[in-house]
């Protein structure tokens, strides 16, 4: 009974992150500019990755074959290891474009970041 | 067209022509394959074969069974050449004292502090996992080699997010040549440690002898706490895991030595005249 | 066998075939140092990739070459040979990898000496400094 | 080295190198404390500064009910609020970077609520600066530009959280 409740719990979440995942996609194609487009890939490594692993970690517990603690175990630390490597990513691939300047922050309401770094090399000069 | 161009034309196309014959004409076996090579049935076969102990590995794990104990001079080479390449590129920087670091806060190299805190965490993950892969080898897909590798990650996100001179104080040159000697010191006492039981006991042995054969009876321990441990392969995979982690952050720490610190010894010997 | 899966084993071999002989054209003709070591990790994992398909087996249901239970019977171990797969491959592919990481990372250590004499990593520009030394 | 520095990450490193091993038998045991007891050691220096914070037990029921809101409050609204953004077929989106002030003192708290932003899709921190206590944050829907507002609709809810566990 319970293996069968886990099995759909993790097949529930492997639906949602495939959904996540093809969002993640068209956003990837829709969106206008580098910036916005992170946030359609956080869509990807959040709902897309961290919730299928989980759920293919639920599913091997719920089968019955040797080992499946090992697999559950697994997954799980790669789950956990994916959340927490993926916002410093994303940070640090943001960080680095917007101080090269190559990517232009093109459609925006405003550039708070641009213009206090223009204030520190006016000071400078 | 000179003669070079023609020579390695020549090598393309034959490599072309050889392995197109590999596949067409079966050289290599029928691929794709459904069945098994004798060689093959063979390891399987008494990998793990409780009832005919006479060539078991006691390792439910094939692939480990045959890197360290049926093929496992071949392993010893090779584990040999990657000492060497690794000793080649300390002798390319022999000539040079590495520099010190002269700033003084830390804080001031690197990326922000999202990331240093995040690879800070990450590291003893990284730890715990590489260890779980070496230690595993004998029943789990794993191994030395891959625990090492994946450890050898480490030192390349430390260099890159905190710079080098983080690391400076424990994990220096100095240090991880110990540790890598090591880490081949076990591999060679593991390797004549069977000689050293024979003589004791009086009995045949061989090099990397792991299990007793049929003319030597000389065996090092199958289970531990009814786990299953391989004898020598559990000793060796943890050796070629510390030698191949400290190898290669050996190899990454010199390779992220600053470079202008070198433009100024090269300049000095006239070394870059040429 | 099935179509399907002889031409799929076919697609695999001849993309790796592919990828190797791409890969043995930079190395001979690509004048910078950097994209020949590219090239040889590239050939590196041609061959890796080959020879782990050589040692799979086209049949259903596949298993890795490692027991499950520890105290296997006869029985068991009959089994086991039906479905795994060649381990052979898998040993060599294995060491192959560390060492070919290894012998990369000493290309780029001399890549980098050559580098911080000549100030370049183009073959064609250190061929033309050395001329100009010897005159 | 201090022991009690290396309690908190030596019980950590334990805790995944069993996990990750998946069983509990006398040899994986045996070999966790002794990899945890090297791995919390070598990490003990740079992972803990302040012993008492990090025994706190009170300190980590709070993180607890913090991801209790955080994975079943906050990524969900955050993920259906971006997926109906992309979805939309006029996409409304209204980008920008704003300054966004933070309040927190401590380090694993300054990266646990920027983590917390930049994990929940529609606002990624492009920059901090610690002299300042500025997050610059680039939000895909600026629906204010003054600092105290844009912290209320952006990090208050995990500062408030995080507070009692980190400071």
């Amino acid at each position: 009974m319970i293996d069968l409740i886990l099995t759909i719990i993790g097949e529930i979440l492997i639906a949602v992150g495939v959904f996540c995942s093809l969002v993640a996609s068209i956003g990837m194609l829709r969106f206008p500019n580098f910036f916005v487009r992170l946030h359609a890939a956080t869509v990807g490594s959040m709902g897309g990755s961290f919730l299928p692993i989980i759920g293919a970690g639920l599913i091997a517990l719920g089968s019955d074959f040797p080992d499946k603690w090992m697999f559950f175990g697994g997954l799980i630390v790669a789950a956990i290891i994916v959340m927490l490597v993926s916002p410093a990513g994303s940070h640090a691939l943001a960080r680095a474009t917007h101080r090269a300047r190559v990517a232009p922050v093109e459609p925006k309401v405003t550039d708070h970041l641009k213009e206090d770094e223009d204030e520190k090399e006016g000071e400078k000069d | 067209m000179n003669t070079k161009t023609v020579i390695s034309l020549l090598v393309i196309i034959s490599s072309l022509l050889a392995i197109s014959y590999a596949i067409a004409d079966q050289a290599t076996g029928v691929i794709p394959q459904t069945g098994l090579r004798n060689l093959a049935s063979f390891y399987l076969e008494n990998t793990l074969n409780p009832s005919n102990k006479s060539y078991w590995t006691a390792s439910p794990e094939a692939t480990s069974a045959i890197v360290w104990d049926y093929r496992g001079f071949d392993t010893f080479f090779e584990t040999s050449v990657f000492y060497l390449a690794i000793v080649g590129c300390t002798l390319v920087f022999e000539l040079y004292e590495p520099p010190k670091s002269k700033t003084t806060k830390q804080t001031e190299l690197g990326l922000t502090i999202i990331v240093k805190v995040i690879t800070k965490i990450v590291g003893i993950l990284i730890v715990c996992v590489s260890a779980s892969i070496a230690l595993h080898g004998q029943l789990t897909p794993g191994g030395g080699f891959q625990g090492g590798a994946a450890l050898a990650v480490l030192p390349i996100l430390f260099i890159i997010t905190m710079s080098r001179f983080a690391l400076d104080r424990k994990v220096n040159d100095t240090s991880m040549i110990i540790i890598r000697a090591l880490g081949l010191c076990g591999i060679g006492i593991t390797v004549i440690l069977p000689l050293f039981l024979g003589f004791i006991t009086n009995n045949n042995a061989y090099i990397i002898q792991n299990q007793m054969k049929p003319d030597a009876l000389v065996s090092l321990p199958s289970t531990i706490a009814d786990k299953m441990m391989g004898g020598s392969l559990w000793m060796l995979n943890v050796s070629e895991y510390i030698a191949v982690g400290a190898g290669f952050t050996l190899a990454f720490l010199l390779l992220s030595l600053p470079e202008r610190s070198f433009k100024k010894i090269l300049e000095e010997e006239k070394y870059a005249t040429y | 066998m099935p179509l399907i899966e002889t031409f799929l084993a076919a697609y695999i071999m001849l993309t790796s075939v592919a990828t190797l002989i791409i890969s043995l054209y930079g190395v001979f003709y690509k004048p910078h140092l950097t994209k020949k070591i590219i090239s040889i990790t590239i050939f590196g994992d041609a061959v890796n990739i080959f020879s782990a398909i050589v040692g799979f087996r086209y049949i259903y249901p596949v298993a890795p070459p490692i027991l499950l239970t520890e105290n296997p019977t006869a029985q068991d171990l009959t089994n086991f040979l039906e479905v795994a797969v060649d381990p052979v491959p898998q040993a060599l592919v294995l060491t192959a990898i560390v060492i070919g990481m290894a012998v990369v990372s000493f290309m780029v250590f001399l890549a980098l000496n050559v580098f911080r004499i000549y100030h370049t990593l183009d073959t064609r520009k250190i061929a033309e400094q050395r001329k100009r030394s010897e005159e | 080295m201090n022991l009690k520095k290396s309690i908190v990450p030596i019980f950590l490193a334990f805790v995944v190198y069993v996990v990750f091993s998946g069983s509990l038998s006398i040899y994986d045991i045996s070999t966790g404390i002794v990899v945890a007891i090297v791995a919390g050691l070598l990490f003990s220096e740079i992972l803990v500064k302040n012993v008492s914070k990090s025994l706190s037990l009170m300190r980590l029921g709070h993180l607890i009910r913090y991801a209790f809101y955080y994975f079943f409050v906050a990524e969900v609204q955050a993920h259906l609020d971006v997926i109906k953004r992309i979805l939309n077929p006029k996409m409304p989106i209204n980008p920008g970077i704003v300054r966004v002030p933070y309040e927190v003192s401590s380090d694993y708290a300054i990266v646990g609520v920027a983590g917390s932003i930049i994990n929940t899709p529609g606002t990624v921190v492009i920059d901090i600066d610690e002299e300042k206590k500025l997050y610059y944050v680039h939000w895909i829907d600026v629906s204010t530009q003054e600092p105290g507002k844009c912290r209320q609709a952006i990090c208050e809810s995990f500062e408030k959280y995080l507070t009692k566990v980190f400071d």
